[in-house]
């Protein structure tokens, strides 16, 4: 399962949703606001996202994952708007009977979700200017 | 033809828009984002954006219809 | 933080341990009891631990993975005692500035604490019978 | 010398107690272990096991001192 939050991401909610009777191995990734980044103090950040968009290649990037590794469930969630210092901008969790699926495929969901899916991110600096980010593709 | 629009990030501040809609001969997005950038003056070079047209990925050689959804995506930055 | 814990882990709190300014990627793995092991049903598991060197040893591990990689903190904690299908068994967070640090040094720390630490796993079959597990080493 | 053991998992079960005290002659781990390995019947040979002296893992041929906590420790099996 793929989405797209407008509000906080409850992840111990979604983090319940992994929860088999299979389930030995439980990893879950959560990116958060910090306060810095490339050397700049930053107070916060925004993300927009194409939602449409987001939505089918997020719920895509799941299905590989899915197809890979060895695992029960996944559930990524990406926030979109305003979030502080602390927040969770990205959250992904997967269960499967052992772990090294589990963190494979985890990070799997994480990379590729950061890679592809159609999400900027605006940095807020504490010196006052902010800016979009685009990262030269690699 | 006419196509709708959608811009995002640094493409939605150069446009100082979030979406129009356009009225162009343009018959494939590479035609299309030339004359858009040529309008906005976009700094993004095609090489360093994606195109989606209709909510799906796509190449800058797809025939246009009218009336398309069409979106040049920046480099992503989720997470 | 290492510690073997005779009662339910409370890995909600633990996770909060983890918060810290400059922590942009949190990575937290879970161990549950499954209900499957080698093909035989599993209905409950019990640990026992030399809890004085399982102790040392631990901590050694978290010190490991605080040196080799760049992170900000580490929790770690491991159950005794009887659990049942569901329980988490092992809970291991990791905080760092960076995703690929807060991964490595999770699946380092659970690598490991499964590798050396003395605790060792009674499996309780379905079928009734139980044994003690002593994988041989590899 | 007297000697304090504490037994885990299998060789617990096969001592049928969890510890106990023994006077012996044995100066390192691995001589200790033979004469319990004999008197208990433990099905491990040495190689599939490590000693712990005093909480702290050690080798077989540790001189041991009176009074000396030993453990033999079975093939983990944690997480």
């Amino acid at each position: 399962m793929f989405s797209i939050s407008a509000t906080p991401i409850d992840f111990e909610r979604l983090r319940r949703e992994l929860e088999t009777a299979g389930a030995g191995a439980v990893v879950c990734f959560e990116g958060r606001v910090r306060d810095h980044n490339d050397g700049r103090a930053v107070d916060g950040l925004s993300y927009q996202a194409y939602v449409e968009l987001a939505q089918v290649e997020g719920m895509r990037i799941v299905a590989e994952a899915q197809e890979r590794f060895a695992v029960e469930r996944i559930v990524c969630v990406h926030r979109v708007g305003d979030l502080a210092l602390g927040d969770v901008a990205v959250w992904a969790g997967v269960s499967a009977a052992h772990r090294a699926a589990a963190f494979d495929a985890c990070r799997y969901v994480i990379d590729q979700v950061k890679a592809r899916v159609p999400i900027w991110k605006r940095e807020h600096y504490v010196e006052g200017a902010s800016e979009w980010l685009h990262p030269n593709a690699t | 033809m006419k196509y709708r629009l959608l811009y995002f990030a640094s493409l939605c501040d150069e446009a100082g828009r979030s979406e129009e809609s356009v009225a162009s001969d343009a018959a494939d997005p590479r035609a299309l984002y030339a004359e858009l950038a040529a309008r906005h003056g976009f700094t993004f070079t095609p090489d360093r954006l994606r195109v989606a047209v209709n909510g799906a990925f796509t190449d800058w050689n797809q025939r246009l219809a009218d009336n398309d959804e069409v979106v040049f995506l920046p480099p992503v930055s989720g997470g």
